[in-house]
């Protein structure tokens, strides 16, 4: 047993981690936002180059075939530097969704492309996630039509994946989407209504437990969910640490005031172990099936409780600056917020874990 | 202890009652008020005052409506209009905060010039205590203003000045006495923020919007009478008008307004089909706050009647920030869970228009983490409940060091 | 309107303190915990001279007719002192009980008792009160039968009045009941089960609407644990802060480190709301019906909470000292820990409050 | 990462699951465990440390199973103890905090002498920190003990020494240094508790049960040899010593069982003929509990392959007593609550006998309260985190104060 990371992670944590230091400074970061459309091509193309893309993909279309450890690992590095990229959707939900349900010939056609970069897919879920917000479509001969509102990821996306209340996904062409675009709190990534109307889509069938599958991609996306929230506040935490040593009020060290210590002190307890929490779950998911859903619900739900408070926190210890727009440091504050929300809030993900656990029977 | 009405009191009621069902489709929306009020809040406004439902215990002479202080009346417009939903009045760091201060300690013609055009909504004041290197230690202000020729020239800079890029006037910490100890060094003036030197620069917060700013200050001349109390007075003077800022902050109207909005807000958002109030995991959260919002209105009565009758309040009152803060927090907190994926779409049109709920309670949800920091900071807060509360020792002042 | 308590509702506060503090030093209260009964027969005379019992018995049967918040704080001080003494029962729901549900002849015969202190009622709620323990009891032609189990301040009863789950209330001779006696985790009060067999019982039949009458007794019931625990929590809050402005340790008075003055500014801001909270929550019992059990569920809720962290809290600030028997600190946790579960806790009173405003419908 | 079973452990778990069907009925019950080991515990034990499953990586020559560290097979063992519900070992002072201590530090005559007999359960151990006037000021220690003819001489007073009545010997942090500063004047000594002079007292706790002790020291003579590590170096043994407490106080073994236990609490417990669990008031803050205890576990993981790596885990180990302590007091809390009323009676047999369920879990509420007392208070541990794990500054000392 080796509950650890290997040399062969490590290393790319850090290529990934320094490639992002270098290539999104705060003024480029402030730049991005300024859009809201949660995507760069150059940034995207960039980490394509890195084999960001082809993280998930078999190596025989094009990618380098690892696990979703390797994937949330990537997440949470992404997650601490707040990079505006489609990652959730396109590299990790869709690629596991033509891995676990579509044909050979879909796979062949879909997923080299996802791997090079050439595509991004945006994944939509209406109802299995419990997000809030009104969606509904239906399948018929090769047509989508209805509605899903809150797609994250959306904002750049040449494909839609959508999936149906019976766990069957369909793929649409964004060309053939109406789509309503808006800016959302985190101005990292966006959200998009999607609207379609008889719209040309591509059923994935492969799947011989449809919902089963369906829930696997949903998991594996609220661990790397998860896994953001853990680099965003890592990264809150940091930030927080750093200004504590540095800035003098009351003629000494703010970092040496009890109240002040204390709340970091405070902070640093409740989101280490939830490191450990997020490996555990993303590895669980190739790896421990039985504990797949449990864990990805709790982690999902536990880091963002957590990762609530360490934001509310690490934002007072940086005082008035950290309440202002001139830090940056709410580009964090607010892809926690978001993170929260999508795909199925704490609430939901605990729900889903009783449920679960057939913890609901009254009898 | 009575809560019943007494005949005057029914009759205060019927009229509001009657005010309200002639006058309320005038008032602006409830809630909101980090702008310049528009015309449509001043015309409000000035009916209220008017009519003794804003302003009500200010003096006649100063442009109130001369009632005596009367906590029950108080306590029965507060309610009256909180049920109707209908815009009780503005509260601004001018009305809440420089009035009583004036009242207590300003000079006849202070009063005569500020008071009444401020609980009108004419004149709106900002408040130049922090500065950039003092944060919380607002005792160690260094804007310093010098007298020369019937004249307080002032230089420095102000920093975390809320509503500076619209106000008229500003209420000033600076350094007139630069010999004297730390606390005993500081000045209360009173100035225009059209003076020229006089250079205000909106500071972006995290809600995006302009909701602060940097005011540097470049010579900027303010006649001396525009002092409040006299020289070396100024610590003494900006904390009786922090006490006031304590007290609007942890507002209970606030929290009640804000709890029922919460209930409405549970009551129609859904996941797949079914209400949130109806689902026991945020309902019981939304449970536990109304538990804490029945505490913090009893609290706020029991205030109410200490004041009318002239008590010190003591830790009481000064756990109100505090406490009110964070109580903000988790109720905005739920609401932006139960807005949830829906509730991500975030534009705040800033001064130019309503924003929509969910950014509004998006704004609320981060403006309360702003005010755990600002008017003195969550930390500096317990700091007064234990030493001045509590009467606990003060840290020792550490060797060697200022 | 007077949010405010009157002259002689300080007076009576204060003569009871000081009452307390005469004859209720840590020695005293030593001794009557060892036996665990919740009861000491010269304390109980005492009280009824200070007129404790008959605080709410109306003045035509020989009591001084009061109201809740008169018999809530008496309650208040009680737990201040953490005293042996069954109040709540006896004094408080009996009494409601008869002015509610009993003829003119049964109140004639029983509250002229009560006020001079000649009987000890213990009263019961099987199922409407929430409690855990199974409890069922069945009436039929003048007798009782069934089981009770938790039944509060029936250490020394005299007589029992237990509840019918139809809210009619039924008086037996504790002489007619069998007992199990158990010393509670609270040495104050004692925990009793009640098993009747065949026993001979009055029941009061007088009340037009018997449940809703029951709810008047059990709402009243909560607000007083609500009071009772407020005045436990304070006496913990105050010993706390004055033993920080006296113990010295690293060379200072610990009262001076910001971890330990916070964590005190933190017991009372929390704590202070919660006595506006029970005065209104009483006054409501007597004269705002329209709101009496909504703040009765949401004062026993609220104050349970709130005291347990102040009960954690203030025995840290005590350090080693706070979690010995020495200071007898414990005698007030404990008397939070039961205060809190009995006639329902938090959970229950929450979920009453929902159901009271239509909160749980789905649709 | 790597959680699959390879081949020797899959043979180690089938050993395990052998042992504890053929033994596994003369395991004492889980629990408990703040009292002198009886018979039984005793047997139970010695069966485990000759099997391996105690005491495993301590070697031969001391009385242990001579493993080599393998936290792949640690897991496997405890796991399989947990799953199967039977008593795992004891886990006291002596084996959790001295063994290792004397392992790291002591002579080969002091391991011979004392690390086997205190695996098998034949020595208890206590610890001699506190005093009554330094609290959790453990390097401010007073008594004292002067080197006279071979023989060390000990005066003066612990507190807080837990199973001193029935502890066989005591390992005692004493000043042996007078003229040196406060952390140089130290050492670290064991000693009998048959030790002539040497008067332990009970201490009653909240609980009811004499869970410390006072122990007076009058002229109490202790071989000069009795000493580890050397004269001065005090602070440094029992920083290991503590090092290896706040992992103990803070298991995550621990609060696995106490989360099943609870699980199975909430699925007898019923109210008006409902399972609590049934109840979303009850079940919400199950789950949440369910994720913390899930964080936990994993957080234990890393640390044991981090410690089989040989990597100091610096912060990652400074969060355990504090985060656990915590945690542990809220798997109790939700405990107490789901007995309710119906837990309250409460009578501890102390050490004669099996407390029942509902009392156990009293003491557990309480007993954690101790331990956010004890073994540093949680304000100590929160300053060891911010200051040896964030390297935070530390507090400025206090003008003209020690």
């Amino acid at each position: 047993m080796d509950f650890g990371l290997t040399l062969e992670q490590r290393q790319f944590d850090d290529s990934l981690r320094a490639f992002l230091a270098d290539n999104l400074p705060m003024d480029r970061l402030r730049v991005l936002a300024e859009s809201g459309t949660g995507y760069d091509e150059t940034l995207w193309n960039n980490l394509t180059e890195l084999g960001l893309h082809g993280l998930l993909v078999p190596e025989r279309f094009g990618g380098a075939g690892l696990g979703i450890l390797d994937a949330a690992l990537a997440a949470e590095a992404l997650g601490n530097a707040a990079a505006p990229v489609p990652y959730l959707g396109s590299v990790v939900m869709a690629t596991l969704a033509f891995i676990n349900s579509a044909s050979e010939a879909q796979q062949d056609e879909y997923l080299p492309m996802i791997a090079a970069g050439e595509c991004r897919f945006a994944v939509a879920f209406p109802s299995l996630a419990g997000q809030t917000g009104t969606s509904s479509v239906q399948y018929a001969d090769g047509r989508l039509s209805g509605r899903v509102a809150g797609v994250a990821d959306a904002g750049a996306a040449t494909h839609f994946l959508i999936y149906l209340p019976d766990g069957h996904a369909a793929v649409v062409d964004a060309a053939n989407a109406s789509t309503q675009f808006h800016r959302s709190i985190d101005r990292t990534r966006p959200i998009v209504d999607v609207t379609l109307n008889n719209a040309p889509a591509v059923r994935l069938d492969a799947a011989n437990a449809p919902l089963a599958a369906a829930h696997r991609v949903l998991d594996a996306g609220r661990v790397i969910v998860a896994a953001d929230t853990l680099g965003s506040a890592q990264h809150m935490l940091d930030a927080a640490v750093a200004f504590a040593k540095e800035r003098v009020q009351f003629g000494r060290i703010i970092g040496s005031f009890q109240g002040l210590k204390y709340t970091l002190a405070e902070c640093v307890t409740a989101l280490e172990p939830c490191r450990g929490m997020m490996w555990y779950a993303a590895y669980a998911q190739d790896a421990l099936p039985d504990e797949a859903r449990l864990t990805a619900c709790h982690a999902k739900a536990h880091l963002s409780d957590v990762a609530r408070d360490v934001a509310r926190l690490t934002t007072e210890v940086h005082g008035g600056m950290g309440f202002t727009d001139l830090l940056g440091l709410h580009f964090w504050f607010k892809r926690i917020s978001f993170n929260r929300q999508i795909l199925g809030g704490p609430e939901r993900c605990r729900e889903e874990a009783a449920d679960l656990q057939g913890w609901k029977s009254r009898a | 202890m009575d809560l019943t009405l007494s005949e005057p009191y029914r009759i205060l009621q019927a009229e509001i009652r009657d005010f309200i069902r002639q006058h309320g489709d005038k008032s602006p929306k409830v809630g909101g008020g980090r702008k310049r009020p528009d015309q449509k809040t001043l015309d409000w406004q000035k009916r209220l005052v008017e009519n003794g439902y804003a302003g009500r215990t200010i003096p006649k002479e100063y442009g109130g409506f001369g009632a005596t202080p009367d906590v029950m009346a108080a306590a029965v417009i507060a309610g009256e209009f909180a049920r109707a939903n209908v815009y009780a009045g503005l509260t601004n760091q001018g009305i809440s905060m420089l009035v009583p201060t004036l009242l207590e300690l300003g000079t006849d013609e202070q009063k005569r010039q500020y008071v009444g055009p401020t609980i009108r909504g004419d004149i709106i004041w900002c408040q130049g205590y922090s500065e950039p290197n003092n944060g919380s230690d607002l005792a160690n202000a260094q804007t310093k203003a010098e007298l020369k020729d019937g004249h307080w020239i002032v230089n420095g800079q102000k920093i975390w000045t809320s509503s500076a890029h619209y106000a008229d006037m500003m209420f000033l910490l600076c350094r007139t006495e630069p010999d004297k100890s730390k606390h005993d060094g500081l000045s209360y003036l009173l100035l225009s923020m059209k003076s020229p030197g006089l250079d205000p620069r909106p500071l972006k917060t995290m809600t995006g919007r302009n909701e602060f700013n940097e005011v540097f200050f470049t010579d900027v001349k303010v006649p001396e009478s525009q002092i409040v109390l006299g020289r070396g007075k100024g610590w003494y003077v900006a904390n009786v008008t922090l006490k006031h800022e304590r007290l609007m902050i942890g507002d209970a109207g606030k929290m009640t307004a804000r709890f029922e909005q919460l209930i409405s807000l549970l009551q129609t958002s859904e996941i797949d089909g079914t209400k949130l109030i109806a689902m026991p995991e945020y309902r019981d959260r939304l449970l536990r706050l109304q538990g804490e919002v029945m505490a913090w209105k009893a609290h706020n009565l029991r205030l109410l009647t200490e004041a009318a009758q002239g008590v010190d309040s003591g830790v009481k009152r000064m756990i109100i920030k505090y406490g009110g803060t964070m109580l903000g927090f988790r109720l905005s907190s739920l609401a932006v869970d139960a807005l949830g994926a829906a509730g991500l779409p975030y534009e705040s049109l800033g001064e130019d228009a309503e924003d929509d709920d969910a950014t509004t309670w998006n704004i609320d949800y981060m403006y309360d983490v702003g005010l755990m920091i600002g008017g003195g900071s969550t930390n500096i807060q317990k700091n007064i409940i234990g030493e001045r509360g509590l009467d606990l020792p003060r840290e020792p002042k550490a060797a060697g060091r200022a």
